[in-house]
């Protein structure tokens, strides 16, 4: 039978996974990638809770969070896109103007 | 009465501030003549007070104002006239007077010759306040007011720069100036704690107050206070160890010398132990007592032992002061207070013509000290001559001077005492002051003339300086003669200061004096063979002598002024520049410096956190979260998690 | 099938979403009328967006304390009131800096202001909730809009800034989510008053201590990126640097107001349970942040980012108030804020009165000391008064942030942190250096004489600006009583 | 244990969860761990539908839809977009420093997180605020919350759009490209220099 | 006028402020002029103040925060009221006779706003209000010493900020904790100096709130072995700058233990008598020597200054009216005499740009009038009777001796190892031949300098002589102080240690009571 913890151990990995990708990427693309794993990862638990529990409010926060990463999304290319004009490049190495 | 105590306190004190009105401007004999005048004012008033005591026997006891009040302190400004106090003003206001009109003929060249009168009187105004204070705080203000005089008084000709101890053992007016002010400072602490102690155990300072209450106390404050005061006077009388800055205080003009370094001054160590004669009389502090009496008695045999060698003139005679000084410290240690204070005024006439004598040498042959290079000149210095013959006749002692029974009188109490040590020691010493005062005499007046070689034409002093010193001549031949009628007039005082001799003493009396006054002559005869002969037996100096160990030994004051150089001074330079530089400069202050620089650096490092890269920002936040976590697993593992409820 | 459900109009108290409401339909109106004409001046703009923020300052003013509404979603207790009053009045101060001489790519936006109201909407609502998913959307919306005010600064440092900020916020944001995630297993429940009922009977529970400070230790990430806490401050110094001056100001005060909000209902909660661990955890990275913050601000060459690592420190300050957790802590969070806005954004703002033509002193910073060599012979008056901006920072009564801080360090005595008082006090000290360091610039340094032309971008609203904020830092001590029983009166209504 | 984990394999659920857990676990891995973008968007965009399947299993058969729509349909393709202009057919070059403590990290927030789901962090006590209806579908329960709890959220959510729109628009616009605030060819004109005065 | 305090603290504030408005060439008559009337003010304070009331006077009272329980609270005793009227004599002193300088409208604001904080601090009587006062002070003084001052100015004077500042925020966090405990036992916020003295504190709570003001007050004293700063500080400071720092800003510190410290925490006191008597003596003897080794005049008397300030120190923890008295005497001693021997240390420096001892010599032969008042201060200094210096060195030394007899004696050397120094200084820059070229043109003192210095000189005889108008007053106070400290002492060997003086009238003092 799967349980509860199945989902939330899962999500824990999918979690982790996006933490890896956040931490190890240069690229800011990937980067924003990470996030959304990270972000769909609290979806699963959310929703597998709110089932466990029988109650609706996990599945509003999940509602909610995938708005917020679709925000995210396209404020964040917005800002690639401007940041590509100029910079001529997505890497965070190159973007380490402001230091000390 | 009391308006006569205010003149004879504040006419010094109006002489000195009205000299110190034309102090910068030339040289006016007026000044001079007015600052006298002063003083003879104040003189005339402090003898008509001992003529009232010495008629009357009312002591005056005035209190002019408050000083000092706090907490249950309370000091004012109170002053006493009875038998010690006035004794001391007649005979400070007196050579005072002489001195005054003795400096105007002999600093007559002088261009600060308005600033000197000014220092002057206030001088004999700060030994005013000293001599007839009420209280010991007041004393301590004229012991310290004497103090600054002094200081300036012997920096007068402060523009002399410093020369090699070797070319002169003083270095310099202002080096001696220094060197006084500070060896009296180290004695006035002695001072202070002594003020101390009687004031926080009799709770008072004033002076009956405080011997009132002294049977009270116990072994130990007595002791203690004894010691403290004697310390105070051991400084001002420049006792050994601290006798050093006498000498070099010479560097000052000659009536300066007379005045402080002779006559007044240097006696208020005495005066000091006079005043508190019901302390030091006291059995519990008989140690302390003998302790002075010991101390003195060594100073006078030391300090008679350097000056046989000596060549300065005025060196001489300051070794002879301290020497002297020696005579009343083992009177007044011995419980012999008025004869102490009889042989203080007698000292201080004779002394002071002594000095002035030399001073007139000294204005004669330009300064130039050195018996060495004298001789002869009593063709051409009668007057001189005859004081300073007549003065060293008083000094060693022999009768009918003044010297004779006051210094007899303390060898007398040595042998009354039953301290033959000391006795004997006196008894050499007088042989000796007998030797050297008129190895110096003869020196200088007799003998072959060694000045006229060496391009020297003195000449003799101005008349009415010589006839200023009249009295002072006189006095040291009569003062002797009043000797019991003085301890007549101080006996009214009080138990404390009567001294009678046994009646075995008063036995023997005439033939130890007879002793004395045969030693006596035995030196001066010897000095006359030695040094007073002309032609082919005249005196030649002894190079090779003075080579010898001993002779070296006295010349350079048993090194005890090298020691202190080598041993107190240098050190106290080194150590304070070690202070500075090391400690203050490198640990506390570095300290202070290190942890802002540790600051700093911190900064610089933590810095680097901030690389700019946003993975390494990223990687932070993670590590944060991470520890964060892990730190959290681990207390909740251990139960730390803290609900504590 | 589901019942219809009825749903009265007053029982939604709909008085509760006014000041949001209003803040939105003038976003809405600036972006329609520029719809309408593209050639308005800024001017215009700014004085609508200033008269919506009056008309939203006076709604909530209007709010009763303690109030729910909307399915008791929205939540007006004591510190939403003082929070958005706050938010407000920062922002209205803040907003006329855009009428400067010079001109700046952002002025040049409708949108811009638009966006800015919408932003201290998404900060209203962030305070006017205890709801986690309202706090999220609220904190999201506010964010997303002020990552697009950095960037429309439109230099290349604003990119970087805004990028830099934008992908740590996004990281806060999924650590926030997957706090909530733990907090909803917890409890079956996102809304604080729910939660903190729940949690209180499962706190006894074995084994289920690690996941109970684990959830706040996924929040506080969140909440610590966004009060620029040690270590997840890293990205304050950049993006205030690469922010206009103001802009910079503004976000030191105002979201974190919004964040110390939420973190008091968060961690107050946490506390009020008796997790005693939270809340040495917040003394700790608090120390760590003002301590470690003020350390590196020593270093700094350019005044605008030993600012910044001056505002990181002054949240570090606060947030120990935070741990406190008692009234007067709270209370002196915001009388802190409060004081300390009118200073930190003068500072900011003076930072603008000149420049140079070119960067001639440093390659990079655009506020370098050696800018403000000598200021007294040039600008006396403007150096007095960033002096006593300085002063004022570095806690020299009576200028403002002195009072604000012997609050906070009253408060932490009272509660019984002597060492952290003193820590606050030595901290204090080091700060004082750097900003001695700027007086000492302007005051005790010669001008640097061969100076290519200087700029001044003195207008009449800036100036106006800087002397409102030099007065009321000057004359802190006597508004401070009122402000500070209002405030007190506030937060014990609320029950914080 | 083992028995139980083959157990659940037979059920539909179990098994549907393990394959979509394994392949959404490869997927993502994919993501953060391939060098070419296009790659990992595709395996992102895989991932997202997998867990659009978890949602369908776990009865939240409107998050599911929402799920595919708008992270498959729209995110997917804005990030489309957005690749083109980027010319993301190349591999990136990353200069990934610190792998050691990325994936200790990595694993250690892994452990955590694990720890923290692995306490007994269900229980029975709870009460749901908002139930599920019986018989009632998923979309109308969804519904029925959304808009009358969670309404304000949803509008504040529409908002929050709104702002992200304005600010993509005006962020990738032309107006962007030229700098007013870099510009100092106005500032003569307008500004007062000190020398002047 | 009830409300003279207020007057006095605001009017140099608010004249320093319409300063801005008066032309550069006149800006000095009017400095001269505002605190000419500061000081008559000070005077008047002083004709009216009740000399027979030992408690507070004036005092003026309005609530600030009354949520905090700072108010602005106001009032002299005899113990403040002099040192006020130090403040704004030396401030009338040092800007008459302040010589040419640059920016001199800077420099004469600068010291209105000086003035206000340091009155301000003596006449607070609310911790708040005095420490607001405290910290304000250090900005004037750090403009004065950075703008004005010699090659190592900044580092100067960030020292000096920095390590008061730090010193005053400990100071701070004890404040606080006071007003916390107060608060607790009566319930409600006060940071009246004058409510805190009703608060009986347990010992162990005394001893670190003692420790704690202690390091606010040692830093700003300076105690050894926190004066490192300044020898920098009057090193560098202009000449100006050295005499208010050491004539006034010093004595912050001194009469902060005296306002705060005695009477809040008599057993703590009592307690660190010892180890505050050993930090004494160190600064008593240890920067005694450090001053002989100095090759620079100002830093004699600088080093000469926290030499002093031990002596001030040691009669503050005598715990008895002699003490007592004397130190706060010493206090108006050292601040005249100090702030005197830096006028002429400026003057000399005005005219040879050169401090070095080694540049001078022979003085005396062109400058008379320089050495004699040199010579009359630096007898002051080195504590001669009939000068002011004499009086509060005694008492102080007179009662600590009750307290330990060695000690004193240590402490006594300060007689011997100041007159060490200052002889040294005199004697080689004032005599000795008169050898450099560059000293044979020198000036004699003109008008100006000599009628600045002329009061000084006057003062330190006056109250050399006749120290009872200022002692009496003084010592009123102090025995309120002493018999307050008595009764509320809680430990046996408090009460031992503290003694009060016989003659006190217990119906004369109301200490503690407002």
């Amino acid at each position: 039978m799967i349980g509860l913890s199945h989902y939330l151990i899962l999500s824990a990995i999918l979690f982790s996974i996006g933490l890896v990708g956040i931490l190890r990427r240069r690229n800011i693309l990937m980067l924003l990638f990470a996030t959304e794993i990270m972000l769909n990862a609290t979806n699963i638990a959310f929703v597998a809770i709110s089932d466990n529990y029988g109650d609706l409010t996990g599945q509003m926060f999940a509602f909610y969070i995938i708005a917020i990463a679709a925000s995210e999304v396209a404020v964040g290319l917005g800002l690639l896109i401007v940041l590509y004009k100029r910079h001529g490049s997505l890497d965070l190495d190159d973007l380490a103007s402001m230091r000390g | 009465m009391e308006s006569l105590v205010y003149v004879a306190l504040f006419a010094p004190f109006v002489g000195s501030l009205f000299a110190s009105l034309f102090g910068m401007s030339e040289r006016q004999i007026f000044v001079g003549v007015v600052a006298s005048l002063l003083l003879f004012i104040s003189f005339l008033a402090s003898a008509l007070l001992a003529a009232n005591l010495y008629i009357t026997g009312d002591v005056i006891h005035i209190t002019m104002m408050d000083w000092i009040s706090a907490g249950d302190f309370n000091v004012a400004f109170g002053f006493v006239v009875d038998q010690i106090s006035v004794t001391m003003m007649t005979v400070v206001t007196l050579v005072s007077t002489i001195v005054h009109i003795y400096a105007i003929g002999y600093m007559d060249h002088d261009k600060s010759f308005n600033r000197f009168f000014s220092y002057l009187s206030a001088f004999v105004f700060s030994m005013m306040i000293l001599v007839m204070s009420d209280n010991f705080l007041g004393l301590f203000i004229g012991w310290e007011g004497v103090g600054v005089c002094s200081w300036l008084l012997v920096g007068f000709w402060y523009h002399k720069p410093d020369q090699d101890r070797k070319d002169n053992p003083s270095i310099s007016p202002s080096w001696a100036a220094n060197e006084a002010f500070i060896m009296n400072r180290i004695a006035d602490l002695g001072m202070l704690v002594g003020i101390f102690i009687l004031y926080w155990n009799t709770g008072s300072l004033q002076y009956d107050e405080v011997f009132a209450k002294l049977p009270e106390l116990s072994e130990s404050v007595l002791v203690g206070a004894a010691i403290a005061l004697f310390i105070g006077a051991m400084g001002k009388s420049a006792q050994f160890p601290l006798h050093t800055w006498l000498t070099d205080a010479m560097e000052g003009p000659t009536p300066v010398s007379a005045l402080i370094h002779a006559a007044t001054m240097v006696t208020a160590g005495v005066f000091l132990v006079v005043r508190s004669n019901p302390l030091y009389s006291m059995e519990e502090v008989a140690g302390v007592s003998m302790f002075i009496a010991s101390l003195g008695t060594f100073v006078a045999f030391y300090a008679a032992s350097m000056a046989l060698v000596e060549r300065d003139l005025k060196r001489i005679i300051a070794y002879s002061t301290l020497s002297q000084l020696g005579y009343m410290f083992a009177a007044a240690g011995l419980g012999a207070y008025w004869i102490a204070l009889f042989h203080l005024a007698a000292h201080a006439f004779f002394k002071a013509l002594l000095f002035l004598g030399g001073g007139n040498v000294m204005h004669a042959m330009h300064d130039e000290l050195d018996l060495f290079k004298m001789g002869d000149l009593r063709k051409k210095m009668r007057g001189t001559w005859l004081y300073m013959g007549f003065a060293s006749i008083a000094l060693v002692g022999l009768p009918p001077l003044a010297g004779f029974w006051s210094k007899d009188a303390i060898i007398e109490t040595a042998f009354n005492e039953h301290t033959y040590i000391l006795w004997i020691m006196l008894v050499i010493t007088a042989g000796m002051t007998a030797f050297y005062s008129f190895r110096q005499v003869f020196l200088s007046f007799h003998g072959e003339d060694r000045h006229t070689a060496l391009g020297f034409h003195p000449h003799e002093m101005y008349k009415f300086v010589l006839a200023a010193m009249f009295p002072l001549a006189v006095l040291a031949l009569i003062t002797g003669w009043f000797m019991s009628s003085y301890k007549e007039f101080i006996y009214k005082i009080g138990e404390s200061v009567q001294y009678e001799m046994s009646d075995h003493t008063h036995h023997l009396a005439i033939y130890l004096a007879l002793m004395v006054i045969f030693i006596v002559l035995s030196s001066i005869t010897f000095a006359y063979f030695k040094y007073a002969r002309t032609g082919e037996k005249a005196w030649k100096r002894d190079e090779e002598k003075e080579q010898g160990f001993f002779y070296k030994l006295l010349i350079n004051q048993y090194y005890v002024p090298k020691f202190y150089e080598e041993f107190i001074t240098k050190p106290y330079a080194m150590i304070s520049e070690v202070f500075w530089t090391k400690i203050d400069l490198k640990i506390v202050d570095a300290t202070v410096d290190n942890i802002a620089k540790f600051f700093y650096a911190t900064g610089d490092k933590t810095r680097s956190m901030q690389t700019g890269n946003l993975s390494n920002y990223l990687n932070w936040m993670a590590v944060g979260a991470m520890i964060l976590l892990g730190v959290a697993a681990i207390s909740a593992m251990i139960g730390l998690g803290g609900i504590d409820g | 099938m589901l019942e219809p459900i009825n749903v009265s109009l007053d029982s939604l108290n709909l008085i509760t979403l006014a000041p949001m409401l209003i803040a939105i339909a003038g976003g809405l109106i600036i972006l329609i009328i520029d719809l309408i004409n593209n050639k308005l001046d800024k001017t215009l703009y700014v004085m609508l967006t200033l008269l919506v923020l009056f008309i939203n300052f006076g709604a909530v003013l209007g709010l009763n304390v303690n109030e729910r509404g909307f399915f008791d979603v929205m939540l007006i207790d004591g510190i939403s009131i003082i929070s958005q009053l706050m938010i407000i009045g920062g922002s209205m101060i803040f907003i006329p800096l855009a009428l400067t001489s010079k001109r700046f790519h952002e002025y040049a936006y409708p949108e811009f202001f638009a966006l800015f109201l919408f932003m201290i909407s998404g900060f209203q609502f962030m305070v006017a909730t205890d709801n986690l998913i309202l706090i999220f959307v609220g904190l999201e919306t506010a964010s997303l809009s002020l990552y697009t005010l950095i960037a429309m600064h439109n230099r290349a440092n604003s990119y970087e800034a805004a990028v830099k900020y934008f992908i740590m916020g996004a990281l806060a944001a999924a650590f926030f989510a997957m706090g909530s995630v733990v907090v909803y297993a917890l409890t079956g429940s996102v809304e604080l008053y729910k939660v903190a009922e729940v949690l209180a009977t499962r706190l006894d529970e074995t084994g289920l201590m690690v996941a109970i400070l684990g959830s706040s230790i996924l929040l506080m990430v969140a909440f610590g990126f966004k009060l620029s806490l040690f270590p997840f401050h890293t990205w304050a110094p950049d993006v205030y640097e690469g922010a206009s001056a103001p802009l910079a100001g503004y976000m030191s005060v105002v979201p974190k107001i919004a964040a110390f909000v939420v973190s008091i209902r968060i961690f107050g909660m946490y506390i009020d349970l008796g997790v005693e661990w939270v809340r040495w955890m917040i003394l700790i990275l608090a120390v760590l942040t003002m301590t470690l913050a003020n350390i590196m601000a020593l270093v700094q060459d350019d005044v605008k980012r030993m600012l910044a690592y001056s505002s990181i420190s002054h949240a570090g300050f606060i947030m120990a108030a935070l741990a406190l957790d008692t009234t007067e802590g709270n209370t002196s969070i915001f009388l802190y804020y409060a004081l300390f806005m009118f200073t930190n954004l003068g500072a900011f703002t003076m930072l603008w009165i000149s420049r140079h033509k070119k960067r001639r002193f440093n390659k990079r910073y655009d506020h370098p000391y050696e800018k403000f060599s000598g200021l007294i012979k040039i600008m006396p008056i403007g150096a007095v008064v960033m002096a006593i901006f300085m002063l004022s920072l570095a806690g020299v009564p009576p200028f403002s942030v002195f009072w604000g801080k012997i609050y906070v360090m009253q408060a932490a005595v009272n509660s019984g942190y002597i060492w952290l008082a003193i820590i606050m006090g030595l901290n204090s000290a080091i700060a004082a250096y750097y900003y001695l360091k700027l007086i000492v610039y302007m005051f005790l340094k010669e001008p640097v004489k061969d100076v290519d032309t200087v700029y001044y971008n003195m207008s009449k609203p800036l100036m106006v600006i800087i002397g409102f904020a030099t007065f009321a830092t000057v004359t802190a001590v006597f508004y401070v009583q009122p402000l500070l029983s209002y405030l007190y009166y506030m937060i014990s209504a609320s029950g914080y | 244990m083992f028995e139980n984990f083959i157990a659940s394999l037979m059920t539909v659920e179990g098994f549907a969860f393990y394959l979509f857990s394994i392949l959404t676990i490869g997927l993502f891995l994919v993501t953060v761990l391939s060098k070419n973008i296009l790659y990992a968007m595709t395996s992102l965009a895989a991932g997202m539908i997998l867990i659009s399947g978890f949602f369908f299993i776990l009865g939240a058969d409107f998050l599911g839809v929402i799920q595919i729509i708008v992270y498959v349909g729209a995110i997917m393709a804005l990030y489309a977009f957005a690749m083109m202009f980027f010319d993301a057919t190349r591999n990136i070059k990353e200069n990934n420093t610190n792998a050691p403590l990325v994936f200790i990290l990595g694993g250690l927030s892994a452990l955590m997180l694990v720890m923290m789901f692995a306490a007994p962090i269900h229980s029975d006590a709870i009460v749901a605020l908002y139930p599920m209806t019986e018989g009632v579908g998923n979309v109308q329960d969804v519904g029925m919350v959304l808009f009358t709890k969670y309404l304000i959220p949803f509008e504040v959510a529409a908002l929050m759009l709104l702002v992200a729109m304005i600010s993509g628009i005006i962020l990738a616009g032309k107006k962007m490209d030229n700098s007013l605030t870099e510009d100092t060819s106005a500032d003569d004109e307008i500004l007062i220099t000190k020398d002047e005065k | 006028m009830d409300n003279i305090l207020s007057v006095l603290v605001f009017f140099p504030a608010i004249a320093g402020l319409l300063g801005f408005v008066v032309n550069k060439n006149s800006i000095r008559t009017y400095g001269i002029a505002v605190t000419v009337i500061v000081f008559l003010l000070s005077l008047w304070l002083w004709f009216s103040f009740d000399m027979s009331n030992a408690g507070m006077q004036f005092v003026e009272m309005i609530p600030l925060i009354p949520d905090m329980g700072i108010s602005y609270y106001l009032g002299v005793d005899g113990i403040s009221l002099f040192i006020i009227i130090l403040t704004t004599l030396m401030t009338m002193i040092g800007m008459a006779s302040m010589g040419e300088t640059k920016n001199i409208k800077n420099m004469i604001i600068t010291l209105l706003f000086l003035e206000m904080t340091m009155i301000g601090v003596f006449v607070a009587l609310d911790a708040i209000i005095f420490y607001l006062f405290w910290e304000l002070s250090l900005v004037p003084m750090l403009y004065i010493i950075g703008a004005w001052g010699g090659p190592l100015r900044i580092y100067a004077s960030i020292k000096f900020f920095l390590y008061t500042f730090t010193g005053s925020l400990i100071m701070l966090v004890g404040m606080l904790f006071v007003a916390y405990t107060y608060h607790n036992v009566t319930g409600v916020w006060s940071f009246a100096i004058t409510d805190w003295y009703a608060l009986v504190l347990p010992i162990e709570y005394q001893l670190w709130l003692f420790a704690a003001f202690f390091i606010g007050f040692a830093i700003k004293v300076p105690m050894f072995p926190f004066h490192t700063w300044i020898p920098y500080a009057h090193g560098q400071a202009p000449t100006i700058g050295s005499v208010i720092l050491a004539a006034v800003l010093l004595k912050m510190g001194t009469y902060g233990f005296v306002r705060f410290s005695l009477p809040m925490f008599p057993d703590a006191s009592v307690m660190a008598i010892t180890p505050i008597a050993v930090l004494s003596l160190i600064m008593v003897v240890y920067t005694a020597m450090i001053a002989y080794a100095q090759k620079d005049m100002k830093q004699v008397i600088a080093y000469s200054s926290v030499s002093h300030m031990g002596i001030i120190m040691l009669g503050l923890f005598a715990m008895n009216a002699e003490g007592l008295s004397g130190s706060v005497f010493q206090m108006l001693s050292h601040g005249i005499v100090s702030g005197a021997l830096f006028m002429l240390v400026g003057m000399i420096y005005e005219r040879r740009h050169t401090k070095l001892i080694s540049e001078f010599g022979g003085l005396t032969a062109v400058m008379p009038k320089f050495a004699i008042i040199f010579g009359v201060m630096l007898m002051a200094s080195v504590g001669l009777p009939l000068t002011i210096g004499f009086v509060g060195e005694f008492l102080v030394l007179l009662g600590f001796y009750k307290v330990s007899p060695v000690m004193t004696i240590i402490a006594g050397t300060s007689i011997i190892l100041g007159a060490v120094y200052m002889l040294r200084v005199m004697k080689f820059v004032f005599f000795g031949p008169l050898e450099k070229e560059e000293n044979k043109k020198l000036k004699d003192l003109n008008a100006r300098e000599t009628w600045s210095l002329i009061p000084l000189v006057a003062i330190v005889i006056w109250l050399g002589v006749y120290p009872k108008p200022v002692l009496t007053p003084i010592d009123n106070s102090v025995n309120a102080l002493l018999t307050f400290m008595d009764e509320k002492a809680i430990t046996k060997e408090a009460k031992d240690m503290i003694i009060v003086a016989k003659s006190t009238n217990p119906s004369k003092l109301n200490m503690g009571d407002k």
